[in-house]
């Protein structure tokens, strides 16, 4: 993997170019208040981009993660809100935060586990699987509340269920959950991805199914799990957007899926999988963020956003391809 | 007996509180006069509006009840389901041609951005510098509503824009975008924004920062958002009578139905109302309870 | 005899990152003639063909056709030359037919737009004709056995009006029907004028057909002579350096314990070497994917008195299976990861401590494969794709040694591997049988299966045809045997 | 292409299915007026998905078609109400009609031999590439009118510039000129696809690159003409849908791709390339119309039809997938 760190650092220089255009137009760029913001923001596509590495490494793509997000915030809003209502009974059951948290963890787990199984069980290819799963995820989100926005989620201190908007408004050590918990799973996803047999086994089912196969490797088992892996990130990413806007909207997410493949890829990880890293979709998320917001703080026109914005990805990549490359 | 006539509802995405109660109302009231309704969302998609009126008119619909995608985009569309024979009577927005629809009756847009600009020149004082949050550009509400607000604000010169940026109404960009302007604009004392998702984001946002004090003035009158008034959380907003405007078009569609005219002229306008802290305990589902 | 050769490189070099794979090699191919290339795995014969097909550009040296220098800059350039190459890795397309495989990038065509598909056809059947094995044109590629792809790759190249034909290995996965057949269309090209290269690692071939000899070894020229002139001995004493050994014989180990594999007529004891000998398409590949899991099988399949036919690979290869398939760019590498990787990644779990895989750990495991089995590469990082083909398969060997298992199963495992390396591969099996492993390997050489094996069990049309004994097993009975069930 | 009618057919039975279920619920669905219009609302999706599939089946993917459809429909609206204006000379020049469709075509070609170009000269990886010019051409279709409609694509007769709303409303033979649009498209595409030289060679170089080279294809052309061709198939739609509406929007076209990519992928184009069909497409864009339209007659309320063609899409592959093949 030692292979990567050249690319890496050269994907870094990107980071450090823009930002330095950016700091060199708007001096707030390179406050410390602002840098920890755009990490912040960075937060949510790097967790994203986290899980579909895994995803893209193993051969496949998620379109889903955006109707996750979308989803998970809402089972977090309802159970907050409505509770768990047994009809039947005319019971109502109000679930204490951490397992708000943890039954909006698992939606997006068995999103996730109902596109592994469908791309590896069923054969579905995994775009249609994932698309099909995007838009049953939208409508069960849109139903779940008629379309309406769940309010007001810090909860109610007789229910037990208040503290979700610390997830996005808490900080530790001054720096805000939202960036921990992004390192975390940076951490510990690098980790797998690098240095243990599940991670290897994604990157050999990436480059050569059947070769995976005759090493002994469960390939559909890998597969299920990476698709697994993509929906609890999309999940964690749905809390963390329910806490920081203290609202749980149906539709939001929309399009993330967009954002959180190109970190991916800009990070150098190959769309036809087995190569690739976990530190590049990092530091191709930073790229991505640094432009949304560095753009917005330079005062950029919406319309010129988009002209820079498609510059400068392409750009990034084509100057990367135009080093000499060590091989 | 003949079959019941159908109403083709058209809005944009029922995920906005907005058009979901627009649309349920218009069926509410279709259904207490005896129609069938169908309701479908065009996503402020010209396109896709196109394709759900030529579906209208292959249903063979009575009456065409539309919220629609685009003041230009929008008149061809009619005038085929006009020439169909499908009388077409527009809610909400209007469109950039007359006699294409029996009736455009809609929110004054322009008279609400005012009603949200004179507010909030009044809690700023005059003076101070403040944000701004539109809509989707390439919308035309976002201009309309942004053309409103400044009409009245810019002629105060103690008023000052520092920033301006897209939210695409959208509660989470709405956030983000506050979340960073506000790095390069301190001492900002207030926001207004084009619609109240994007005005609750900001507010989301001002309140992370700890810039509790910073007015926040937001536009449509969504229960989030009267109910944020209501308890100081946004410092107004503008409610557009969307129940009231979709009953209304109900109504008429059943008198030219009946009698062959509404008795009213095309273009209706149906003023905002001011939600301030005030007044936010006497309103509804946008409209007065 | 002309003499002026068509083709000729003149002091050609070829560095790629940390490798001297060439080093100024002079070499000169003449029309009517088969100009024979060998060399150890990795001593930089395809480099040099690949040089002169226009796919690599020499780091220094000059290309001279006719006597006149010459770039070539791409694949289009040397085809204009009326150069044609089979390469040593097949390079046809799985999901578009035997005949538009064939005519990829050369289609015939009708009005000046459209494909000529009835001429495509056509000429295919002729050619496949030709080589003796009719393949209909329609087939998809991806459906063909290994060999039967091999053969659409020749017919690839005679399907060019080629001045000189290079042929990387095209015999590894043909059996001796199949090498006859192309002998007689390698005789016919040359009668015509056409100047051959041929590479390959199986001496009687070269000697059969060759007229000159050049033997290289670590991208130098060691060794060039007529054919005429010389034996295999001679051969390889310049490509290893030192003077070929005759291997001595083992004898088979214990036969009173119970088989440690059983499945139909198959009976496996441990410490026991069985060849699987059969001709082109006999079955012998199907058999041992059966065994492993990778296709149902009707016969139940024991392992150490446990029946596993249930289990998937996976479950299979924990029990102790293993397999070396034929086809390694299909399911042999994983071409995305580096040596060290590609050769770990059967034992992972062995490997990790606590769940983690110390780099250090995998980098010692994977080393101590490489030194042992002599894998040419500069380290267990290098990308598995950078190594040459015979070097390759070894790696694919070795990760299936990694786990350890109780029965190994090889598919054609010297496929592609020099004389020097295939005893390297022999001693190494009989190693493992005298270790307790027993080995199942197919194969379509006569010679390796009566020198390696303890018994012998031939294939005809998908089933065993004959069980045998090393000792009683004589060339013409194996032949007979292994041809009998397709009469 | 043998193997290719049976999954070919086995598609359409999807198609005929869904038919046959919306058909029972409501009786307008099978009425020619009804099919028409629902052909018609194909052919936009069909006619993006045929250049679609071309980049497709070379290993490609395009993301910037939605963009592309919107420049278009700028382009031709901005000539017919502007003209075109050289400011320095205070000249404007308004193009006949003939001119106005060609440059909006021209414009599409541009943007897809951009595209091309970055992938095959840069080596660019398509989704980064097309991702990029997506967001160069929707800004530079937002900044060409401000953001605003192009209204009355009329044009006048004095100016020669009348009759482009033809090519959305008119019909030959009682049918709607865009279904044959789609038709000459589609017949087009499936000779070249199937019986040119190019297309052989478009599969070839999807299916395995570096053998196409080998083989002598000139790999760089070839994947710089399928992008070419999927600008211009763009650009045509984004002709069509600006002459329905009789106006041009700058937003025109977004998320098209990814129905464009869903209609290649249904039909059974593998997203790795390589193998698949135009007929495919057609039949994928029909179950994917069907759907569209027929929930609509059928009355189902908006959140429930995410879910529903969410179900459906999935559904189609998998009913596809658990059949016997004769391989
Ligand atoms: N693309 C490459 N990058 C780096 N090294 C390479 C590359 N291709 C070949 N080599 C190295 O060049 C040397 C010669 O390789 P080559 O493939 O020519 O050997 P060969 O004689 O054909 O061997 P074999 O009999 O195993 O096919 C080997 O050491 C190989 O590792
Ligand atoms: N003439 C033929 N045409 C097409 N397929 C054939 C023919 N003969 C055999 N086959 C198929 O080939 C397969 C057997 O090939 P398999 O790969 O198992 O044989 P093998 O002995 O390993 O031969 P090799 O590896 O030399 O190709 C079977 O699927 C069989 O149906
Ligand atoms: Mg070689
Ligand atoms: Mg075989």
């Amino acid at each position: 993997m030692r292979a990567h760190f050249g690319e890496l650092s050269r994907a870094l220089l990107a980071v450090v170019l823009v930002g330095g255009i950016f700091a060199w137009i708007s001096p707030a760029f390179l406050t410390s208040a602002n840098l920890t913001i755009l990490v912040k923001h960075v937060a949510i596509n790097a967790i994203l981009g986290i899980g579909m590495t895994f995803v893209i490494l193993s051969g496949g793509i998620d379109l889903s993660v955006g109707a996750i997000v979308g989803l998970a915030g809402m089972v977090a809003g309802g159970l907050i809100h409505h509770g768990l209502v047994f009809r039947g009974w005319g019971v109502v059951v109000y679930q204490h935060t951490w397992l708000v948290v943890a039954a909006a963890l698992a939606t997006g787990l068995a999103v996730g586990l109902v596109n592994g199984l469908l791309v590896s069980r069923l054969s579905v290819a995994p775009f249609i699987a994932t698309l099909g799963t995007l838009y049953m995820a939208r409508g069960a989100a849109l139903l779940s509340s008629g379309g309406a926005t769940f309010p007001d989620l810090g909860g109610r201190p007789e229910l037990g269920n208040t503290g979700l908007p610390v997830l996005g408004a808490g900080t530790f050590a001054s720096i805000p959950l939202p960036i921990w918990i992004m390192l975390g799973f940076a951490l510990v996803a690098a980790v797998v991805a690098a240095r243990t047999p599940f991670g290897r086994r994604v990157y050999a089912v990436g480059g050569n199914e059947r070769a995976a196969e005759l090493s002994g490797v469960r390939v559909r088992g890998i597969k299920t799990a990476v698709y697994a892996i993509s929906g609890f990130c999309a999940a964690a990413v749905g809390l963390i957007i329910a806490a920081e806007l203290g609202a749980a909207h149906p539709a939001t997410g929309e399009t993330f899926e967009l954002n959180a493949i190109a970190a991916v890829v800009l990070g150098g990880t190959s769309l036809s999988g087995g190569r690739g890293s976990i530190g590049g979709t990092i530091v191709g998320a930073l790229v991505i963020g640094e432009l949304a917001d560095g753009l917005v703080l330079a005062g950029v026109s919406e319309f010129w956003q988009f002209v820079i914005r498609g510059l400068v990805i392409v750009l990034a990549v084509v100057v990367d391809q135009l080093q000499p490359r060590r091989s | 007996p003949p079959a019941r006539k159908t109403i083709a509802i058209i809005t944009p995405s029922h995920d906005n509180p907005f058009f979901k109660a627009e649309a349920d109302a218009a069926a509410a009231r279709a259904g207490e006069l005896g129609y069938l309704t169908t309701v479908n969302s065009h996503d402020d998609d010209a396109h896709r509006q196109d394709e759900l009126i030529d579906v209208a008119v292959a249903n063979r619909a009575s009456a065409i009840v539309l919220d629609n995608a685009g003041a230009d985009a929008t008149v061809a569309a009619l005038r085929k389901a006009k020439a169909a024979g499908i009388p077409c009577f527009l809610i909400d927005r209007e469109i950039n041609a007359t006699g294409v629809a029996v009736a455009q009756i809609v929110s004054n847009n322009y008279q609400g951005a005012q009603l949200g600009g004179q507010e909030f020149v009044r809690l700023m004082g005059e003076k101070g510098s403040y944000l701004e949050l539109l809509g989707r550009e390439s919308d035309n509400n976002a201009q309309i509503r942004t053309r409103g607000f400044h009409d009245v604000i810019d002629r105060y010169p103690g008023l000052i824009l520092a920033g301006q940026q897209s939210a695409n109404w959208s509660q989470t960009e709405g956030f983000q975008k506050m979340e960073t302007m506000i790095q390069a604009h301190h001492g900002v004392k207030g926001v207004i924004a084009g619609n109240d998702t994007m005005a609750l984001g900001a507010r989301a946002a001002l309140e992370a920062a700890g810039l509790d004090k910073v007015i926040v003035v937001g536009f449509d009158g969504s229960p989030d958002a009267i109910a944020a008034v209501g308890r100081g959380a946004l410092e107004a907003t503008v409610l557009q009578p969307a129940s009231v405007i979709a009953r209304l078009a109900v109504e008429e569609v059943h008198k030219f139905l009946t009698t062959g005219a509404t008795g009213a002229p095309e273009k209706q306008s149906i003023d905002c109302e001011l939600v301030t802290p005030a007044n936010a305990a006497e309103f509804g589902l946008f409209g007065r309870k | 005899m002309t003499d002026l050769p068509i083709l000729e490189a003149r002091g050609v070099g070829k560095t790629f990152p940390g490798t001297q794979a060439l080093d100024s090699v002079d070499f000169a191919i003449y029309p009517g003639k088969v100009h024979a290339l060998v060399g150890e795995n990795g001593a930089g014969k395809s480099t040099l063909v690949k040089i002169l097909a226009g796919i690599e550009t020499p780091t220094t040296g000059t290309l001279l056709e006719s006597g006149r220098p010459i770039r070539l800059e791409s694949t289009r350039d040397a085809d204009r030359f009326g150069i044609g190459v089979i390469h040593q890795e097949l390079n046809l397309l799985p999901d578009l037919s035997v005949a538009e495989n064939i005519f990829v990038g050369h289609e015939l065509r009708r009005y000046g737009v459209l494909v000529d598909r009835a001429g495509q056809r056509r000429v295919t059947r002729g050619l496949m004709a030709r080589l003796d094995h009719p393949i209909p044109p329609d087939t998809l590629v991806g459906s063909l056995p290994l060999g039967r792809r091999q053969l659409v790759e020749i017919a690839k190249a005679l399907a060019r009006r080629v001045r000189v034909l290079m042929m990387d290995e095209p015999t590894s996965a043909l059996s001796a029907a199949e090498v006859e057949v192309l002998f007689r269309v390698v005789r016919e090209l040359t009668a015509a004028g056409v100047a051959v290269v041929y590479i390959s690692h199986r001496m009687q071939e070269l000697l059969r057909l060759a007229d000159d000899v050049t033997v290289l070894r670590d991208g130098r020229v060691v060794g060039r002579a007529a054919a005429g002139e010389i034996d295999a001995g001679w051969i390889v004493a310049r490509m290893t350096g030192r003077a070929a050994e005759a291997h001595p014989r083992e004898t088979a180990a214990s036969s009173d314990k119970p088989p440690v594999l059983r499945a139909g007529e198959i009976e496996l004891r441990a410490g026991e070497i069985v060849g699987l000998y059969g001709l082109m398409g006999a079955g012998r590949t199907e058999l041992l994917e059966s065994l492993i899991g990778l296709r149902s099988s009707q016969d139940p399949v024991w392992l150490d008195g446990a029946r596993i036919d249930r289990l998937d690979t996976a479950g299979r290869i924990r029990r102790g299976l293993a397999m070396v398939s034929e086809d390694r760019q299909r399911s042999g590498l994983v071409p995305t990861l580096p040596l060290g990787a590609n050769i770990t990644l059967a034992a992972l779990r062995r490997l990790a401590r606590a769940g983690y895989l110390s780099a250090r750990t995998e980098d010692r495991a994977a080393a101590a494969q490489i030194a042992d089995l002599g894998i040419r590469a500069a380290g267990p990082r290098v990308p598995i794709t950078a190594l040459s083909g015979g070097n390759q398969q070894k790696a694919v060997i070795a990760r299936c040694l990694l786990t350890s298992p109780k029965v190994l199963l090889m598919d054609q495992p010297t496929r592609g591997i020099d004389v020097g390396a295939k005893e390297e591969i022999y001693r190494l099996m009989r190693r493992l049988a005298t270790q307790g492993m027993a080995i199942l390997f197919a194969t379509s050489e006569i010679a390796e299966v009566r020198d390696v094996a303890d018994r012998i069990l031939v294939m005809a049309r998908g089933r065993i045809a004959a069980a045998v004994t090393a000792a009683q097993a004589t060339d013409e009975a194996l032949v007979a045997a292994a041809g009998g069930g397709a009469a």
